[in-house]
């Protein structure tokens, strides 16, 4: 099993044209992901790589494929729109990868894709992917294998860090999610967590979080709370000076508020192993499931 | 983006929130001259402020009392091309470059006012609190009950009933209480209107003849709307940025600098924050972030290498890419480029994992310039502090 | 039993101190109505006749008095805040009386409501009365009695001459409800029909339209579909042109739509019982219900 | 409330949405003096529109294409001046007081787009057609496939990708696709920012070089949005209007002429209608609806009769009060007073019933006036009719 995507789940990718839309398609139809549709306004009627067919609206692309899942590489200036028109077409999860959305734009998608029932993932994250299932974003297929942990991170490249690890020990996984670095995202720690918690092949969850805002003491009191599967966590930031935005828009110490040490504190207190390498977090993983 | 006073309360003019009268100097003399406007216009006072980007100013020095055009000018002096510091500020302080002179006012009642992101709830938040002038962050730690919030519902925007239980709220009656209520409004407004991050107004003052006055202004705005928004752009002051973290910005990278020796080149912010916790833990010290970002061309590193390299007490450079979309070909074609261009004389090691992160190392190790390889992060950090040393 | 209001609801009155607000809430205490509070923004803390709490917020109405009902007096200008005001406090029920609050506010505050869960009524609406229970409203109290007959109409004043006619013939009532002559009603026909449908006390239905929009289409749909009680109704309008506003907002015959033959087909086809004059309603569910 | 066609085509203008170039004109000399300048301009023909509320102006002649100067002059003078009669007008027609001079447009493509209330969805909807030029109902009845719907979401607005779904749906490509998609998106705005009831543009043309252009301009706006849109209230043009029906609306109240022989006072618009309806069945004629509202004071009630008695052929008056917000009391007074001021020579019957009614009975009793009381509605629609005759 797997959360969010499998084998099943049908694609859309809108701005499959563009040049990071089509080199990261052609990756995922690779991995054996489904890609049924692609949509760039003005370029329907073409096909993609010779068999995908591309329309101009999403409303097309779920009408005549069925495509139940979107993925969205449109520029910033036009990507609040992509996600609403996922949502309006009735996708059931649109997975937004586009970096530097507007966090005013962002509070708009997130309740406009609630108000309409799809799950947002992102944005400006690596996607989702359910290894020998479905690659549903950005991330390297290979380093990921199937297995039974579930990974959760605000990061990209930090989560393949650590996949990379658990792989490396033999440790696959359920599925692996970056719900991205933004200070609004559509899918949270908590609803990844409520979702593994119900997928009865994940086994232990690693937690990737980093500073700025209060998503990782959200997730600990869920842990905190009965959490079913083991977790491991590291948080990313500890020599972070306060006031700075680190890259995401959403890592930053406002106000005093939002350090690495907190984090690290509420998930501790909250039952979860705190690594303070990422280093070790797959190590961490091998000796709490083995012991 | 931070906005300076004087240019936050133009904007809150223009959405009809009144401020005192004044005028911005960036000279004794034009100090004076606009003093001298003011006291003629009947003021008793006048406040010179600093205009920097920093808060806590008057506990360092920033704000100074007037009682003739004569002491604002010579505070004035005292203040421009100086180095203000203040609670908000490092050590070394940040440069005073003009002064906003204002008339003196008088003051009934202190409050403050803010609207900023709620990442929990998702949306805007306009906060309101009767213990005006303190920091916000004080008073919700000593007084949290003094603190009120109204969650602004993303379709509907702040609503008028929303804005008066905050005016009822404060304590607020009658004439006061409408006029706070109407400011409440006004500031959500221009909260979405300028796609800010944060607009503050503390403190927000009520007179001593019921007006309802931005005494001070501040407004950050979100850096990821300024492609839309080139009349905002235009009031960015680059004098108050770090000029390493400006060139970065001209080059779509994120720059932060940092005191410590190692610099760091990595893609991702998680991974580099990450990268600089890990030389920690190993014994050594990051000089900066520098995230290279999603979508790096070659161009973009070689870019990247030369903001790098400018970085004072550099003893050596870690390359830390792990491809996804980014891709190890282009980043390494990047770093070939840049070392061309570049004399580097620190020591340079290299991390390479992920999409196209063999041709990448392949293209590193045919090229005939010379790296440290590392496998592992760990390995990395540690190669990276040894060389340092 | 009755919907909507009964001898438990709680009413804050917003607008308790204007002219017509004053007046018809104490003719609602005085017909038995609990109004335990009233909302003036600037008159908070003082007595409305001595007894009643006036309050500067409906929040703090709601928080001291308990109130779950609001019955809004608000100037247009400013009802479709107050109306936000009272679904945002939490009350259950909205009952908006006044008249001219421009449509595109409506279409916002209906959204809005619902969004809070909070159902409203109105506006440009005489209220609801569940006789010798509780008045929520600006009907004459004296023409109703308490009975088995559910009454649902667009307008005010012909909705009291068809309860005096049942009251007159002995058919006493439920509920009787004034969903407004507004194009954008907070509370349709169908949702009191189906209110009325589980209501075990209620026996029979009339419902009086009138032309423009096709509400009673709607209605008509639900009755269609095996609805349980017999339904009585008389559309008013036979006489008006096409094109003009005939006092409502909503009563206009548009490009040849909403006429009152139209409505009354629909409603005969699916079994009702239209009667062509407002003077035979009471006796034609006479007939009905002896039978 | 309705717009001119010229009215509304510089309200588009000022949204952005191109209309064709023109100008407006009250004589014939100044029709030619436009003409002329468009024809000056480039144009190989030009358009006399007729300024009436009244739509379907094509069918009664009310728009005609003129070749040049002297013909534009020659066709306005035919029309000014003139009752053009059109489906949407009575046989009486409806009194040309100004034309619309417009250089003729080099059509491509004829399309059909307005934004109206959807009740039953209680939103605003975009419907749009590849069928322009139709009347849209006409469409709906014989090709309602042609008709493509975007619901606009309250909270949202309408989003972009609904426009470029319209446009795509109207079978465009290209240049107009995209053009017609920003005229979408403008529509809906000014929809909303005027508190529309209605905006269509029929026919929106795509013309010979890809250019969108509103061809005809229709703007209605909601009557209820008025007391805060004085800006709005200035383009009213009451010269449009029935005379009764703006002398009502002064005194807030509802009134529509009818051909009938019977004067209705009602209070409610539900029981105006019903006793019209009434009057009706009873062999009768009504002359009017006259809804005296929900707030009736004796004043109101005063002028309503006023209005009343003006009315051609009216033989009777039936006054049919049944009190709510209304109290019968009020009504009472002001039937008395106005029976003091206006004379009477027509038979008035008199219902009273609900709030207040017998307090109103009994003021109309002890006044020195005649009356003819009912105590049902049949039964006051009955002796109105016998007494009509």
């Amino acid at each position: 099993m797997s959360i969010m995507v499998d084998g099943e789940s049908r694609i859309v990718v809108q701005g499959i044209t563009g040049s990071e839309g089509s080199f990261h398609t052609s990756q995922c139809i690779e991995y054996g992901t489904q890609v049924v549709a692609g949509v760039t306004p003005g370029k329907g009627g073409m096909l993609f790589e010779e068999k995908v067919p591309v329309f101009n609206t999403v409303s097309e692309a779920v009408e005549k494929e069925g495509a139940d899942v979107a993925m969205i590489f449109v520029p910033p200036a036009f990507a609040a729109d992509a996600v609403k028109e996922a949502a309006d077409a009735g996708v059931r999860l649109a997975v937004c990868i586009t970096e530097g959305i507007p966090a005013l734009d962002m509070v708009e998608v997130v309740a406009y894709c609630k108000s309409r029932g799809t799950r947002l993932l992102g944005p400006n994250c690596p996607g989702v992917i359910s290894p020998g299932k479905a690659k549903v974003g950005i991330m390297p297929g290979f380093v990921h294998q199937e297995g039974s942990i579930g990974v959760i991170s605000r990061s990209g490249t930090l989560t393949y860090e650590a996949v990379d690890q658990l792989t490396r020990l033999g440790l696959g996984q359920t599925t692996s999610i970056g719900i991205g670095g933004d200070p609004i995202p559509g899918t949270s720690f908590v609803d990844c967590l409520e979702m593994f918690a119900e997928d009865p092949d994940t086994k232990g969850v690693v937690l990737i979080g980093e500073i700025g805002g209060t998503a990782e003491e959200e997730a600990a009191a869920v842990i905190a709370d009965d959490y079913p599967l083991p977790v491991v966590s590291f948080i990313a930031g500890s020599t972070a000076p306060p006031g700075k935005r680190m890259g995401h828009a959403g890592a930053i110490i406002a106000g005093g508020k939002g350090t690495a040490a907190e984090k690290m504190k509420a998930l501790s207190e909250a039952g979860v192993t705190v690594v303070d390498s990422p280093s070790v977090i797959g190590q961490a993983m091998t000796e709490i499931l083995s012991g | 983006m931070k906005l300076h006073e004087y240019q936050s309360k133009k904007l809150f003019q223009q959405q009809g929130i009144k401020v005192p009268e004044g005028g911005v100097a960036d000279t004794p003399a034009a100090a004076r001259a606009v003093a001298e406007d003011l006291f003629g216009k009947g003021a008793s006072r006048v406040a010179v402020k600093a205009q920097v980007h920093a808060g806590g100013r008057g506990k360092g020095g920033g704000i100074k009392l007037a009682s003739s055009p004569e002491e604002a000018e010579l505070f004035t002096e005292g203040m421009l091309g100086t180095s203000l510091v203040t609670p908000q500020t490092g050590p070394e302080g940040v440069q005073v470059r003009s002064v906003l002179i204002e008339a003196g006012a008088d003051i009934a009642t202190e409050l403050y006012l803010g609207v900023t992101l709620d990442r929990s709830n998702q949306c805007a938040v306009v906060i309101a609190s009767s213990e005006g002038g303190m920091a916000i962050e004080e008073v919700a730690a000593e007084k949290p009950e003094a603190i009120l919030r109204e969650l602004v519902d993303p379709g509907w925007g702040l609503q008028g009933f929303q804005a008066r239980r905050l005016a009822y709220g404060l304590g607020l009656t009658g004439v006061p209480q409408r006029g706070a209520a109407k400011v409440i409004l006004q500031l959500a407004q221009l909260f979405q209107d300028l796609d800010s991050s944060l607009v503050e107004i503390n403190p927000l003052i009520i007179t001593a003849d019921d007006e309802v006055v931005a005494l001070d202004a501040k407004i950050n705005i979100d850096d990821n709307c300024l492609f839309r928004r080139p009349d905002l752009v235009e009031l960015r002051d680059l004098s108050e940025e770090d000029v390493l973290e400006v060139e970065a910005s001209e080059h779509n990278l994120t720059y932060n600098a940092l005191d410590g020796t190692i610099g760091c080149m990595v893609n991702g912010a998680g991974l580099a924050m990450a990268t600089m916790d890990e030389i920690l833990l190993a014994g050594g010290s990051p000089a900066n972030f520098l995230d290279v970002g999603g979508s790096a061309s070659a161009e973009t590193v070689a870019n990247a290498f030369r903001i790098l390299m400018k970085a004072p007490d550099l003893q050596a450079v870690l390359i830390n890419i792990c491809g996804g979309i980014v891709r190890g070909d282009r980043v390494a074609k990047g770093i070939i480029e840049a070392l061309d261009q570049v004399e580097v004389n620190v020591p340079v090691v290299v991390r390479l994992q992920g999409t196209n992160a063999e041709e990448g190392r392949r293209l590193l190790a045919e090229s005939s310039l010379e790296f440290t390889l590392a496998e592992t992060l760990n390995e990395a950090a540690s190669k990276a502090v040894e060389m340092s040393q």
